[in-house]
Parts: structure tokens; C-alpha cells; sequence
């Protein structure tokens, strides 16, 4: 059967300009990361730099370090996406509501998410500090707290801070993209689950909630891909400490980068933390989109 | 053939029974301890960062802490505005002590600079980067083509590299390219860094939209072009405020890419500057704070300005079943 | 089982008056059916009494419970929307289930529930559809079957068959008319199809711009059309008007003639004349004659227009067994009981 | 004079000192009529910055450098030595030994100091007093022994203030307690004896071990506390005695800087153990040449004379810089004729106090560079101090740290190779 | 103007077969109306002509040419959509007028064609509406506004007047007819109501379960149906169906016995007899007697549910003028030319 292809064309016309910016400016660095990730490329060695095969994965499996931080990466990324995206459904469910004022809070949503990541960074960290830190004054005035205590020093809770911060930066984000995909839900369902007997708490569960999905599919891609290569916060906050205890993947593939130069296992993680985010991306959106 | 109007006369307006008060008062108190609750979540920081800013920097630091500035004071916003390009030497240099509150460091007079590049390159972002998505998003979300999956997978595995081991090999392209602290290498840098993610949230959109509308303008007429415009394009406005919002802000706060990709204030962002207050002998968290909060102004503003299209029955009568 | 008492109910879109202080009482477990033309307000009833709307006035009654604020869902109706409202995510069993659910119905019962209904609606075979998969005609009886699994105190049905062929639209209303009979739910129905109307109704209220013209039985009303816009409405093809005016206790127009003794003489009256209301002549019926203009059969009946007496223009009902040409003349018997007459100005019903 | 000599330089650096390195700038351009082209990054960024550039083969002349990278950037092939450059080498006369030690790497040197400067202990002399302390201690047990009596009394909660959060400035801290501990991370030979419990390493970590745990004399944020909050926290008065880079005298000591100003008094460095001696740590940035400039004459010529601009002594004959640098920000100079300097000395006399000078000039003849520098410093660095951090945690046995950093520092070292 | 010709035709959605193999030769300007139950694929035929679905299989012609792969808005054909799809944000005069400016007609052109549809279709006080502000019936006119003023070659129409009331319905069937006549435009129209089939059809074509059943005028179809399934479909109430064998040169089942020529004999059978068609005995016909069982008034005629002879169940519609009452006897007379003849095997029409 002949087929004209009118759709096949129009569609690579439109599609053409993206893959082309990708092409120049993404591609490259891609491919040459990949090409790096396979050959043994330490800088303070300059002159030899042979292939090396899978040999960098490999080093980088044996590595304690690796699973330390497959681990520390796991927990960060867990609560910093659940976190958001629970906070994110209810600042969303918040916002969809006409109320007066509500258009002063949807302006307010955007302070953190507006707020550059160094401020964001530093503003942490002062609130977390040990001698003058704003949230040993709080609870200290408050009387939760005795005297002033070490926050991120604690090691038991860095991540969990470092995920607050994160999360706090990020939920604008997810929130928006959960407002936007409720203001598509048609109005009609809701009064179909009215008429069926559902009171509010029901209407969100079986009207808003499947509708979400595609919102929620974008927050969950979104949110694991970039808790899971989180580097910033951990750079200004605990460069990886106190010991272990914010030593993640990606913290780990800086380090091996720029402090050890080697480059060579650098991308190697950097392409096993590529797959891992490819992986979950892949997962969320086949099972939360719909044609995708 | 009816003549004359048959209308009965209204009867005497019976009102309407008094709508009763205790649910719209519980809605209302719920409403306003969930509003107060994100207010002091989302704004609480912020306001430290402001009070911060009008706050010396002993007074800022002190223990416990002035939740509001003692005397406050505008001293580090002055600084900023009244920072000029000057020629720094012997006579005119300056000798750090940043608890003077007329300390000032250096590379503030790059701060406003910087502001308008990062806006130019933030509404230079938003801006391709619609068009650029916009087109892509409806081939992938609306037309049937072969390797549609594959487009969207593809663009989107180009955003899982981390950016850390990017750097070097984009730091060779765009010396290749000659864009070198430029304000198009972030331009650039950045439309490849959003777009797939916009392309992603408008795919997303765009699935919601009743195809029998796409349908009905095919048959009125229209080619993919037309389709896009007049359907696809007005019926997600909210999808393209967040895509924007999006791309204009995430090239606000990037700074890794523009870390390297720029050297000087011909080029770099706000970020880089703020981050430049940083310094090894000496920093000023309550200039730093000032700057942040200059920084957060302009977007909120833009916020503030886009957000009326973000509005909810857009589709609303437009098919029915 | 409700009785349904509207009270002065207005409804207005900033100018728009959808609907002008509608007073109606639907009593417990009666069929009505809500007649009009095409936005006359009947939808806006129906969510008026849903509570899917606030009314700008007037009150509404259940049982003489004041219900005007009550939100939708303590209102136990069930509603089939002329738009379906299908949860798209949901398939068909699930949308049909929903209702049931909500009522924590147990398992079992649901099933059972889902699939009877599916079975009468002829959708059995849809159940694990999603709404977009599914024809017009097939969206439309999930919709029902989202109302007819519920056992509410009352349905509303906004063209619940609208979409559906002449077989399927018979089989759904007696089905409509069997579940009526065993819920004894009231009903408040919205068609534009004359026979589910005067079928289904226990009455019927014609309305019109937002305003009720006439509340009557099924009978009444098409018999005793209480104003021309009543009688011009019912009826396909509809009724035959004709401007005269009473002269010596019968309706004159140029030499047209016919008896009208219950009429006040001088009088500026429009008579109507149903086109199946023409038979054989015969010695007891007035005698009409014309020439045929056009003529459409529509299988089970053919219909005459005919150019008549003193200028008129008729459609007329073929009687059965009749063939007839455009062009030819023919000649009908009208039985005077069934002329209907209305004043020409206030346009109401004289006899 | 000499000027339309054209041109520009490319320079690189961190955000310190700004100014005053564009004050020297535009002197030096008015001078040699060559401009420069000055880039600079935040610390905390600067390596990642400088790395992709010199990696992307970025048109950089001379660029500031951490002794810490010598070996790995020469390694690299980023760094050109300057050994063979008479206008340059003529300065090692007239600096101090350890400072042209640093700028060493297998025999070759590659740079002029930019400064130089070792970690002091500092002592708040008012808390002393109040707690009836006479004389600052002269051995860490004697900092133990005087800050449980300043707890007791209630004048500080944690009388010893160390900053030891994950940053690159924890080896230097941990060197200065090792080194005063009489230890050593390794021996001339470069084996790693760190973890040999009979050399200071080992003693060391238990020192700062009991100092948080047993002792609680020492915060447990500690290892949240950057150097710059150290400071601020020492500045606050809260503290008896710290760790701190000697450069900050001058901030402590301002008034406009630090609540504690005035009070702030330096002491040599406490002896630990049996084998303690009062070393400390020191270090030193530099002015290096990339190889890019030094292979083309013309660029190489406008490089030597920044270089000596700026490290060496400006075209007036004087170390205008280097002056610059102490008197603005307190950074101590390599270059010895400037102690000579009455207005050095005044300053000294006037932030460190009567007899700071001497005690400072004291503790720099006492100052070893750090012994792990090498061409896997930046790996094993990253190991240790997250050996240091559990120790400091409680969270690993002072010699099973010690041990863990030395195993890597072996492995590294074999497979260098 | 175009000759539409579809070859073999077929559509699936994954397992589902929504059209099987469809051959269908539409000619210049013909009026061809779909009919069938719901689900059978008239709208699945009506998007693959437009182009809007790609056909799984089989070709399609226009004047000729395979437009199989043509795009949508390259084949100059205008549809009315089951579900209306208007532009939300587009007021009514811009969705009426959409395809005209995508023509780039002059906008005086514009401006006139759409008040001239508008007032037509009477919604011209509607035009700065939104659709969402619109009551379902305006909708539905807004969709055939955007249609009808265009002049393409061929219009496809999806039960365009399914949601309005029977007077607006009959005005809008003239007004398409009219179009149809001025443009001699191809038409293919889908509708569930046999009074318009019937009067608007050139031909018909009677689908079931996306295969067509018969195809052929709309006389054709209701007096000559090619099978059991035709005729039950077409008729309302439908047509009564009593199942016996030819013997003798009759129809006869039990003791009930029909004239029936032309049969063979020995057959199994099925005989038809629409409700209407029962007059008032006569010699010529044949009588029929029986019980009323139930009496449903309708307005325009009465029909009763009959238990006649043999043990059958008949709907019949009462001749004009009887009365007739529940439990009482009725006799009525038949002409045989007026039966219809059914195999019961292949339920194909005998006679
Ligand atoms: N996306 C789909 N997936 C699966 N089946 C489908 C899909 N779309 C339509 N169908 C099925 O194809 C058949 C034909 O559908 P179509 O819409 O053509 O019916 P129709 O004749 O227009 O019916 P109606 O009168 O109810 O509108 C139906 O049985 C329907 O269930
Ligand atoms: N949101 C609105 N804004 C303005 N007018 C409206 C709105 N909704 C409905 N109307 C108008 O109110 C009137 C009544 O609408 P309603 O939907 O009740 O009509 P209806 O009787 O159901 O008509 P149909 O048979 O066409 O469905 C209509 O004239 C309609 O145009
Ligand atoms: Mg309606
Ligand atoms: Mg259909």
C-alpha cells in the first residue's frame, strides 16, 4: 500500500529543530563522555590513556565506596522525591482552590523555586549552623531545645537536611506541574462524581487523582532525575560529610572528576548513574503515561 | 406564526433561601490554616533572607537571632545600586571588613550586570525554547509517526548524563563553536538543557487535549502548522506558563555550565556573581542575602505577571462524551 | 423517593436568564418529563436539582426539606448527563461500579449489579473499555448504566437515549419504564422524542425560555395543547395553523368554513389542525379538499403537503392504502372534535 | 619606562583578594603597558573551573595554585616550570626556605609564592583571665586540662574550637595536630606510616577523639565548621583556644570584624604527647605558568614579568604586593626582606599584639609543609578526611581510620606507579 | 462534488474490527445516509473518509483518485461531529467561521456567510457565546454551522440533530436538503431517525457490526428489506417477526394461515408485519383477530400490544378514529402484499 507520508514528513520537520540543537550541543559531550567512560583516562597520567573495555564499570562495582554511595543516593533520592511530591499534591490542591488571597500564595509559590541555588545553598546552612544557626534559635526560644546542638554534623540526619533543602527548592516546580494538569480536569467529571455520592476527600481520590497521573508522571521523572544527580547542596553544605554521611553518587563522581581527575571512572558512574535514572524515568512514564 | 409574546409575568421574586453558613465557614478556616502553613513554609526562608539583608552582619549572626532587623538598615541594597564600574587601584581599592555594613565586595558592581544577563539569556531560553518544544511536543503527542516513542525517550536520555561530566566536553564544543563567554553558549547550552523537559511537559498536556477537536481542525482545513496554532497552542496556555516558567527558571539558577562557559561580566550570570561574593577572607552573608534577595524579584515579577493564563476549563464545551 | 418542590427556582448566567422563577412539583415516584425547545433551561433544571448549580433564587424542596444548599452528593439523585461525563481513566465496569463503590457496596453485589445492567444496556462486552474506545451510542448507555445501578430517591435523565437507533432506544425505554416501576424513583427526564415522552411520562412540562408553558398528562398535553406553542411544538410534522376569525359560532377564512360553536364570534383565532388528524371522507367529518405539492413517504407513513382552501398550505397524513401524485388533487374527511382553536392574540387554547 | 611593551595576559584566580590584585593590576598596566585579562571563581568551585579549562586547553597564561595540586597538575602537563627563567629564580634568595620548598615538584620549581602562611593557635586571653588561667597552655594536654576547668566554670561551653568540616582545608588543621603531635602521614620516603600508633598520626586522632567525646570540650559540629565559620565563631567570643590560619589575626582582632577583637593573642602551637614538638602546618599558593605560555615566546615574556610583578618585586624595586596583601588582609609574605619593614612590623604589633610578631615569626621557623602532597593527593585527600570525620563522629577507631587512610594512601601510591 | 468510493475498507482497533472490508460506491452528489445500531462503524466509516483514521486496509477513491494517505485538510470535506468538537476558546461566530478564514475568504464574505448560518440554524443571538456558555441543542447547531458554510465536495455528518427537539430538527432537515440541492454536494450522513433517513436519503445503507447489510433507496429498504436484521432495525415501533413454515403455497403456524405464493415449500420462515400495517377490515384483506394486551397512546397514533393467533404477541398501530381498551377483542384486516417473507436459516427475504 503506498502511503504518502504527509505525517511522517510534517513530523520530522517539527521535530528537526530540537534534535539539531541536541545534536550540537548535546550530543557531543554525550558521546565523548561515553568514549571517556572506556578508556583509562587519569589526568596526572596525560600520556597514556588506552581502551580499556568495561574495566572502569568494573573498578567502580569492586569500589566499597560505590555501594556507600549507591546508598546514601537511594535515601536522598526516596525522601527528596516522595517529600516534594506529596508536599507538591497538597500545595497543588491548595492553589487549584478560589479563595481570596490565592493569587498572593500562587505568587509566593515561585519565591524558592526563584531563589539561585547558591543563595538557596548558604541560606541552609546558616539556618542550620551549630553557633548561630536560625533553627537552634527557633527551637531554642521555643524551648524544644536546650542549647544550641550541631544539625548537619549529626550524621544521621545530613541527608535528611540536605533533602529539606532540596525539597524546599524543588516543590514550586512540582507544584506548578500539578496545578497546570488539574486546571485541564473537565468540570464535568467532578459534578458526575458529585451526583454519584462522592464528598470532597472521594471526588480528589477517583476524579483528581487519576487525572494527576500525567502531572504526577512529569513530577516523578523530573524530581528523580535531578534529586538523583544532586550536586550543588552538597558542595556548599557537607562536601560529602561529616565522614560518609552525604557521600552520594553523584558528590562520588565529582570527586573522582575534579579531585582525582580521573576521568575515566568519573564517566563510568556517571553513565551507571545515567542508566539507573534512565531506568526509573522509563518506569514512571510507562506507568503513569499514556501513550508514551 | 406565535404573535404577541406569551410571557407570564415573573411572580414576585420569592429570594432565595439564606445560604447557610457553617460549611463555607469550615472550608474557610481549613483554607486559611493550610494557607498559613504554606505561607510560613514557602515564605518563612525568604523573609529571613530579607530581614537578613537589612541587617548588619553582627545583628545577623548574633545568637539568638533578630528575627527582625533591630535598625534596619538599606545599606547593602545601596551598596549594590551604587556600585559602579570603576578602575580598582592603589587609591581606590578597598580593604575588606564586612561588618562595617559598608563593606562591599568586590564584583558588586558586576551584580546588575549580571541581572541583565541572566534575564537575557532566561528570556532568550523561554523563547526558543517554546518554539523549539512547542513544535516537537505536538509531533510527538499528536501525530502517529513511526520512532514517536523513540523521539521522546531519546530527547529525554539526553538529560540524564549528570551535568558534572558534561562539563568538559561542552566546554570544548563551545570553544569549537567560538561562543566562549558568550551570552549565546548558555543560550544554547541551555535550550538543550530544558528543552527536553518542556517538550516532556507539554507532551503531557497536549495528550489531555480531546483529539476530536485536532480532528475537527483537520477537517476545517488545517495542515500539523495549523493544528498546533489554533488549537494545541491556545488550549494550553497553563502547560506553556509552566514550560516557560520552567526554562526561564531553571536558566536563572543554573550555574555549573555558566561556571565554565563564562569568564568575565560580559557574560556571566547572576549566580556566578552571587557566588563570587562567596570569598575565601572574607564574606558578607547579609550582602549575599541582599543579592538574593535582588535575585528572586525579577522572576517573581515575570511569575506574577504570567500566571492569569494559567486558568482551568480551557476545553470546557468543546466535545462531549 | 423524593417529592420535588421547586419554588420560584431562577437561574442567570450574568444577563442570560437560563431559567425564570420555575415553580414545579414532581411528586413521589412520578415520572416526569421536561419538553422544550432547544435551550429552553430544561439542563439547568435538572442541575438546579442536582445541586450542580446554585440558584440566583428560589428555593428547592425534598420531602419539604429545604435542600437549596445541600451539596450534590447528600442529595441521593442520579443523573445521566446529556454530556456522559465518563471517567476516562476508569473502564466501563469501573464507571458503572463507581456509584456503588461509593456506597461501599459489598464486592459481590457490585459485580452482580455491573454486569445485570451491562446485559440490559447490551454493553456487556464493553466492560474493560475505556471510555475513548467506545462509539457515541456506547458512551451513552455507560452513562445510564452509571444512573440505572443506583437506587436514589431520584433519576434525572438529561436525553438519555438521544444517541441511540430506533431498536435500542425502544429496548432502553422499557427498560427506563421497568426500573421506574420497580424503584418507584421519581423521575425527571429530559427528551426531545415525542413517543419516549408520552410513553415514559406520568406528565409531561413543556417549557420555554426558561419558562413553563404548560403541565399536563402526556394526553393533555398533546390534546389539549394549552397554547399555540404547546401545539406547535409536539407533533411530527407539526400541527396546521390557520389565521381566521369567528364568525356565526364558526372559524372563517375566505371561503374556508368550519364549525367552531364554543367560540366567541369577532374573534381573531388561529386554528390548528394535526396532520394525522385527516381521514377518509366521510358523511360525519368535514370535508377538506386540495392539490398535492410534495409528497414524502417515510415508510411507515406518507405525508402530503397540499395546497388547501382559501390559501392555506397543509401537511397532511396520507391515509393508509392511499396513493397519491404530486400535482393531483385529494380530498380528506376532518373530524371537528379534534380542530383545535386558539386566540390569535394571547395565543392560549379557546377549545 | 618599558611600556607599549602590548599584549595581554591571561590570569586566573579565586575570588580573595580581589581588589587588591586588580589595584597591583592596574599598576602593572600602566607600568608594562601589557593588560590583563583577569578571571576569578569562588574556592569552593575554583578547581572544577580551572580543571575544565586547562583540560579544554583554555588560553591561560598564569593562574594562582594550591601547593596541594603541584604534583598532579605538573603531573598533568598544566604547569610549566620556571627553573630555567632567571628573572624569576632570582627571588629564591631573598624567600623563605619552606616556601620554595612547596613550590617544588621532583626537583623542579614552578611558580612565586602568592602567599605563604601556617596554621597558629590562638588563645582568647580574656576567657583566660577569667578563668584564672595565667599563661596560654604549652602542650594539648594542658589545653585539655585548661578548658575543662574554663567549662566547669561556665565561661565556655566548648573552650577549644576546631573547624573541621569536609573542605580542603581539613588536611591542613589535621597536619598542624599531627605535626604538633610529633607525627608524621609519611616518612622521606614516602611510605605511609600514618598509621603506626608510635608515630603522632594515630595520637593525634585520639586526641581529637577524647577532645569531643571524653572531654566534650570540643563541639560536635565540628565537623560541620568550615574555616570561614571557625572564624566567625571564634571572632564571637565563645571560645578559648582555636586552630586558625594566621592570617586571620587581623580579623579577630577588628573590632568592626569580631566581638572577641583585642583579645586575641597567638601562642606556639601545643606540644602533644611524648614526642610532641610545637610544629604546625603551613602552606602556600602560587603564581604558576602554563605550559601554553611558556612555549610561546611572546606570551612567556609577558608572563615572566607579570609573575614578577606580582610575586616577585614590582618594576619600582619594591614588593608592592606582597605589602599589599598583609596590610588589607593580613596574608603573611614569603619574602623575608619585608620583615625588615617598619610598617610590617607595626602591623603585626598592632593586630597580633606586643610580642605577636616574634611569636608568629617563632611558629613559621617551626612550620612543615604538608607531607602528603603528591600526585594523588586529590584521591587519597578525599579517603582521609572521611577518616578524620568518622574519628571525629566517634564512628571508627582512631587507628582503624589511621590504618584505612594509610591503606589508600599504599594503594595510590602502587599505582602510580 | 465528488464520487466517494471505498474498497474493501476495513478498520481495526487491535482485536476489535470496527469496519470489515467495506466496498461502497457513493456517486456525485448523492445523499447517502448510514444506518445501524450502535457500534456498527458509521462513524468509523465517516473518519476514514475524512481521513481522520487510518484504514487498516483497503482503499479509498475520490473522482477517482486514491486519497487513502491524503491528509485530512487536503480532501475538502466537511464533517459534523457525534461529539460536536467545537473550539472551546473560539466564540460561536469564530468557530463558524474557522474554516472559512483558513480559506482566506474576504472577511466581508465571512462576516455575511456565517449570520446568514446562523440565522438559519437560529443561533444568531448566540454568536459572541463561548461554547461552554451554549445548552447541548446549540452546541450541536454551532458544529453544523462550521460545516454548512462551507462548500467542499463533500459533507460528512454524524448524527448532526441528535440533541434537538423535533421542531428544529424538522427545519434543519429542510435546511440540509436545501444545501444539498444548491451545492449538489456529495453528502454521507449518519442519523438514527427514520423520518429523516427516510426523507433526506438518495440511498441508504443499513450497516451492522461494520459490515453492510443493505444498500439501496430508502423505499427499497423499508418495504423490501433484504433481511431479518434490516428489517427489525428500521421501523419503531419495529416490525412484528412470527416464525413458521410454506406449506400449500402459505405461511402457517398452528392455526394460523397467510397466503404466500411465491414460497417454496416445506421452508422454514419467518413472516413480517409492520404495526401500520393494519387497516379496518376490509374484503380485500386478510383479518386478523386478537386480545389487546396493553394500549399505548403516543399522540399522533395509538398502538396495542396484541396476543393474536397461534400463540403470537403483535404490536399493531390502531387504525385512526378506534378506541380501543385493554382486554378487549380487536379485529383488524391485512393486505398480503404488505408481508414479508424471511428464511429463518439465512434470514435472507423471500418475498
Ligand atoms: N479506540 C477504539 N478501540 C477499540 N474499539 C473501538 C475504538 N473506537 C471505536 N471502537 C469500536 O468500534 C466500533 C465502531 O465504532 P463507531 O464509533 O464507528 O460506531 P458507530 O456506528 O458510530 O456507533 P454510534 O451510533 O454508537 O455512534 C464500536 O464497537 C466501538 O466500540
Ligand atoms: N454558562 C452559561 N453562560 C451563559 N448562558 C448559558 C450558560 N449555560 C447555559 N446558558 C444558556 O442557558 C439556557 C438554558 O440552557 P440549558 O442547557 O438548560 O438548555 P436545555 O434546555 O438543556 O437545551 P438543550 O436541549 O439544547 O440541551 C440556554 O439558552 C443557554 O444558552
Ligand atoms: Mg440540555
Ligand atoms: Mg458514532
Amino acid at each position: 500500500m503506498p502511503r504518502l507520508g504527509y505525517d511522517e514528513r510534517a513530523a520530522a520537520l517539527l521535530v528537526f529543530p530540537v534534535v539539531a540543537v541536541l545534536l550540537v550541543v548535546a550530543a557531543f559531550p554525550i558521546l565523548y563522555s561515553f568514549w571517556v567512560s572506556l578508556h583509562d583516562v587519569v589526568l596526572t597520567r596525560p600520556l597514556r590513556r588506552p581502551f580499556v573495555g568495561l574495566d572502569n564499570y568494573l573498578r567502580v562495582f569492586a569500589d566499597e565506596r560505590f555501594w556507600i554511595a549507591v546508598a546514601r543516593t537511594t535515601v536522598y533520592t526516596v525522601v527528596t522525591v516522595a517529600a516534594t511530591t506529596v508536599l507538591a499534591v497538597l500545595v497543588a490542591l491548595l492553589l487549584n482552590e478560589a479563595f481570596p488571597g490565592q493569587r498572593l500564595l500562587n505568587a509566593l509559590l515561585l519565591l524558592p523555586w526563584a531563589t539561585p541555588s547558591v543563595v538557596n545553598g548558604l541560606m541552609w546552612k546558616w539556618i542550620y549552623d551549630p553557633s548561630y544557626g536560625l533553627l537552634n534559635g527557633l527551637l531554642v526560644q521555643l524551648g524544644v531545645l536546650e542549647r544550641y546542638r550541631a544539625w548537619l554534623g549529626d550524621p544521621d540526619l545530613t541527608l535528611l537536611l540536605i533533602a529539606n533543602a532540596a525539597v524546599w527548592k524543588q516543590m514550586p516546580l512540582a507544584a506548578l506541574l500539578l496545578i497546570v494538569t488539574m486546571k485541564a480536569i473537565p468540570e464535568d467529571l467532578y459534578r458526575a462524581a458529585k451526583v454519584d455520592g462522592a464528598g470532597a476527600f472521594r471526588r480528589f481520590l477517583h476524579v483528581t487523582l487519576p487525572a494527576l497521573r500525567p502531572g504526577l508522571m512529569l513530577v516523578l521523572v523530573y524530581e528523580t532525575m535531578i534529586s538523583i544527580r544532586h550536586f550543588d547542596l552538597f558542595l556548599i553544605m557537607t562536601q560529602g560529610g561529616p565522614g560518609d554521611a552525604s557521600f552520594t553518587l553523584s558528590w562520588f563522581i565529582y570527586v573522582e572528576t575534579f579531585r582525582s581527575l580521573r576521568f575515566g571512572t568519573g564517566a563510568a558512574l556517571s553513565y551507571i548513574l545515567a542508566m539507573a535514572t534512565f531506568l526509573l524515568s522509563y518506569l514512571f512514564i510507562r506507568f503513569l503515561g499514556r501513550r508514551l | 406564526m406565535s404573535g404577541a409574546e406569551d410571557r407570564r409575568a415573573p411572580p414576585p421574586g420569592r429570594a432565595a433561601a439564606r445560604r447557610p453558613v457553617a460549611p463555607r465557614l469550615g472550608r474557610g478556616l481549613l483554607l486559611a490554616a493550610f494557607s498559613l502553613l504554606f505561607v510560613l513554609y514557602v515564605a518563612g526562608p525568604v523573609a529571613w533572607l530579607v530581614s537578613s539583608s537589612l541587617q548588619t552582619e553582627a545583628q545577623a549572626t548574633a545568637v539568638p537571632p533578630n528575627w527582625l532587623p533591630p535598625e534596619p538598615t538599606l545599606a547593602n541594597f545601596e551598596a549594590i545600586f551604587r556600585a559602579a564600574e570603576r578602575v580598582v587601584t592603589y587609591e581606590t581599592r578597598r580593604q575588606g571588613d564586612p561588618a562595617t555594613g559598608g563593606f562591599l565586595p568586590t564584583g558588586a558592581q558586576n551584580l546588575l550586570p549580571s541581572l541583565r544577563n541572566s534575564l537575557v539569556v532566561g528570556l532568550w531560553v523561554a523563547a526558543l525554547n517554546l518554539l523549539l518544544s512547542l513544535t516537537a511536543a505536538y509531533a510527538i503527542a499528536v501525530i502517529d509517526f513511526r520512532g514517536r516513542r523513540a523521539t521522546l525517550y531519546t530527547v529525554l536520555a539526553t538529560r540524564v548524563i549528570p551535568d558534572i561530566a558534561l562539563v568538559v566536553p561542552l566546554f570544548l564544543v563551545i570553544r569549537a563553536l567560538g561562543l566562549i563567554n558568550s551570552l549565546a553558549a548558555l543560550v544554547v547550552t541551555y535550550l538543550a538543557v530544558t528543552v527536553p523537559f518542556t517538550i516532556f511537559i507539554l507532551i503531557s498536556y497536549f495528550e489531555g487535549i480531546p483529539r476530536d477537536l485536532y480532528r475537527a481542525a483537520r477537517v476545517d482545513g488545517c495542515g500539523h502548522w495549523g493544528a498546533l496554532r489554533q488549537v494545541y497552542l491556545p488550549l494550553s496556555l497553563p502547560a506553556l506558563v509552566a514550560a516557560l516558567t520552567f526554562a526561564f527558571l531553571t536558566s536563572w539558577n543554573e550555574f555549573v555550565f555558566a561556571l565554565v562557559l563564562t569568564q568575565n561580566v560580559e557574560a556571566q550570570t547572576l549566580p556566578i556573581v552571587i557566588s563570587g561574593f562567596v570569598m575565601d577572607f572574607t564574606t558578607s552573608f547579609s550582602f549575599v542575602n541582599a543579592a538574593g534577595v535582588i535575585a528572586i524579584v525579577p522572576p517573581v515579577l515575570l511569575a506574577v505577571l504570567f500566571q492569569r493564563y494559567i486558568v482551568s476549563g480551557l476545553t470546557a464545551g468543546a466535545v462531549k462524551g | 423517593m423524593a417529592t420535588i418542590v421547586c419554588e420560584g427556582l431562577t437561574k442567570r448566567y450574568g444577563a442570560v436568564t437560563a431559567l425564570e422563577a420555575l415553580d414545579l412539583t414532581i411528586a413521589h415516584g412520578e415520572f416526569m418529563v421536561l419538553l422544550g425547545p432547544s435551550g429552553c433551561g430544561k439542563t439547568t433544571t435538572l442541575n438546579l436539582i442536582a445541586g450542580l448549580e446554585e440558584a440566583s433564587a428560589g428555593r428547592l424542596l425534598f420531602d419539604g426539606r429545604d435542600v437549596t444548599w445541600l451539596p450534590p452528593h447528600r442529595r441521593e439523585v442520579a443523573m445521566v448527563f446529556q454530556s456522559y461525563a465518563l471517567y476516562p481513566n476508569k473502564t466501563v465496569f469501573e464507571n458503572i461500579a463507581f456509584p456503588l463503590r461509593l456506597r461501599r457496596t459489598p464486592r459481590a453485589g457490585i459485580e452482580r449489579a455491573v454486569r445485570a445492567a451491562a446485559e440490559q444496556l447490551e454493553i456487556a462486552h464493553l466492560l474493560d473499555r475505556r471510555p475513548h474506545q467506545l462509539s457515541g451510542g456506547q458512551r451513552q448507555r455507560v452513562a445510564l448504566g452509571r444512573a440505572i445501578v443506583r437506587n436514589p430517591a431520584a433519576f434525572l435523565m438529561d436525553e438519555p437515549l438521544s444517541n441511540l437507533d430506533a431498536a435500542l432506544r425502544l429496548s432502553m425505554r422499557s427498560l427506563i419504564k421497568r426500573l421506574h416501576h420497580q424503584l418507584r424513583a421519581t423521575f425527571v427526564y429530559v427528551t426531545h422524542d415525542q413517543a419516549e415522552a408520552m410513553t415514559l411520562a406520568d406528565r409531561i412540562a413543556v417549557m420555554r425560555g426558561g419558562l413553563i408553558q404548560q403541565l399536563d398528562t402526556p394526553e393533555g398535553i398533546y390534546e389539549r395543547p394549552a397554547n399555540l406553542f404547546v401545539a406547535g411544538f409536539l407533533g411530527s410534522p407539526p400541527i396546521n395553523l390557520i389565521e381566521g376569525r369567528i364568525e356565526d359560532g364558526a372559524f372563517r377564512r375566505a371561503e374556508l368554513r368550519l364549525p367552531a360553536p364554543r367560540a366567541e364570534p369577532g374573534r381573531e383565532v388561529v386554528l390548528g389542525l394535526r396532520p394525522e388528524d385527516v381521514e377518509a371522507p366521510a358523511p360525519h367529518l368535514i370535508p377538506l379538499a386540495g392539490r398535492v405539492e410534495l409528497v414524502s413517504p417515510l415508510g411507515s407513513d406518507t405525508y402530503a403537503e397540499v395546497s388547501g382552501p382559501a390559501g392555506t398550505s397543509l401537511t397532511l397524513r396520507v391515509p393508509k392504502g392511499w396513493r397519491v401524485r404530486e400535482g393531483e388533487g385529494i380530498e380528506v374527511g376532518v373530524d371537528p372534535a379534534r380542530l383545535h382553536l386558539f386566540d390569535r392574540a394571547s395565543e392560549r387554547r379557546i377549545a | 619606562a618599558r611600556a607599549q611593551a602590548g599584549g595581554t595576559v591571561n590570569f586566573i584566580g579565586w575570588s580573595a583578594a580581589v581588589d587588591q590584585v586588580r589595584a597591583q593590576i592596574s599598576a602593572f598596566e600602566r607600568a608594562t603597558g601589557i593588560r590583563v585579562n583577569y578571571e576569578n571563581f569562588p574556592w569552593a568551585q575554583f578547581r572544577t573551573a580551572l580543571v575544565t579549562r586547562l583540560v579544554g586547553n583554555a588560553p591561560i597564561d598564569v593562574s594562582w595554585i594550591s601547593d596541594a595540586w603541584l604534583p598532579e597538575f605538573a603531573e598533568a602537563g598544566w604547569l610549566a616550570p620556571i627553573d630555567d627563567i632567571p628573572e624569576l629564580m632570582k627571588y629564591n634568595a631573598e624567600a623563605a626556605e619552606y616556601c620554595t620548598q612547596s613550590m617544588r615538584y621532583r626537583g623542579r620549581q614552578y611558580g612565586l609564592a602568592y602567599y605563604g602562611d601556617h596554621m597558629s593557635f590562638m588563645v582568647n586571653a580574656e576567657l583566660l583571665q577569667r578563668a584564672g588561667i595565667a599563661a596560654p597552655p604549652a602542650t594539648w594536654d594542658e589545653v585539655v586540662e585548661a578548658s575543662l576547668r574554663i567549662k566547669r566554670q561556665g565561661i565556655a561551653e566548648y573552650p577549644l574550637l576546631l573547624s573541621l568540616a569536609a573542605d580542603t582545608w581539613l588536611i591542613e588543621f589535621v597536619s598542624a595536630l599531627v605535626f604538633s603531635h610529633g607525627g608524621r602521614f609519611v616518612d622521606e620516603r614516602g611510605e605511609a606510616v600514618m598509621a603506626d600508633p608510635a608515630r603522632g598520626a594515630v595520637r593525634a586522632a585520639r586526641f581529637l577523639r577524647e577532645a569531643i567525646h571524653t572531654h566534650r570540650i570540643v563541639s560536635p559540629g565540628a565537623v560541620e565548621t568550615a574555616e570561614i565559620n571557625g572564624l566567625r565563631a571564634f571572632g564571637s567570643g565563645a571560645h578559648a583556644f582555636a586552630i586558625v590560619p594566621t592570617y586571620r589575626i587581623r580579623a579577630l582582632n577588628d573590632p568592626s570584624q569580631s566581638q572577641a577583637a583585642g583579645r586575641i593573642r597567638l601562642a606556639l602551637m601545643p606540644k602533644g604527647g611524648p614526642e610532641g614538638t610545637n610544629e604546625t602546618c603551613g602552606w602556600i599558593r602560587f603564581y604558576g605558568m602554563t605550559p601554553g605560555a611558556k612555549n610561546d615566546r611572546a606570551r612567556r615574556e609577558r608572563a615572566v614579568r607579570f609573575i614578577e610583578f606580582f610575586g616577585g618585586r614590582d618594576t619600582a624595586g619594591n614588593y608592592s604586593m606582597q605589602k599589599l596583601l598583609l596590610t588589607d588582609l593580613g596574608l603573611p609574605f614569603c619574602t623575608l626582606p619585608l620583615n625588615e619593614d617598619p610598617e610590617v612590623q607595626g602591623f603585626w604589633t598592632r593586630w597580633a599584639g606586643e610580642g605577636g610578631g616574634a611569636v608568629i615569626a617563632a611558629q613559621s621557623a617551626r612550620t612543615r609543609k604538608k607531607d602528603v602532597i603528591s600526585p594523588w593527593f586529590g584521591e587519597w585527600v578525599e579517603t582521609a578526611n572521611q577518616a578524620w570525620q568518622s574519628v571525629c563522629l566517634g564512628r571508627a577507631e582512631p587507628e582503624a581510620a589511621m590504618r584505612a587512610a594509610a591503606a589508600k594512601w599504599t594503594e595510590l601510591r602502587r599505582a602510580f606507579r
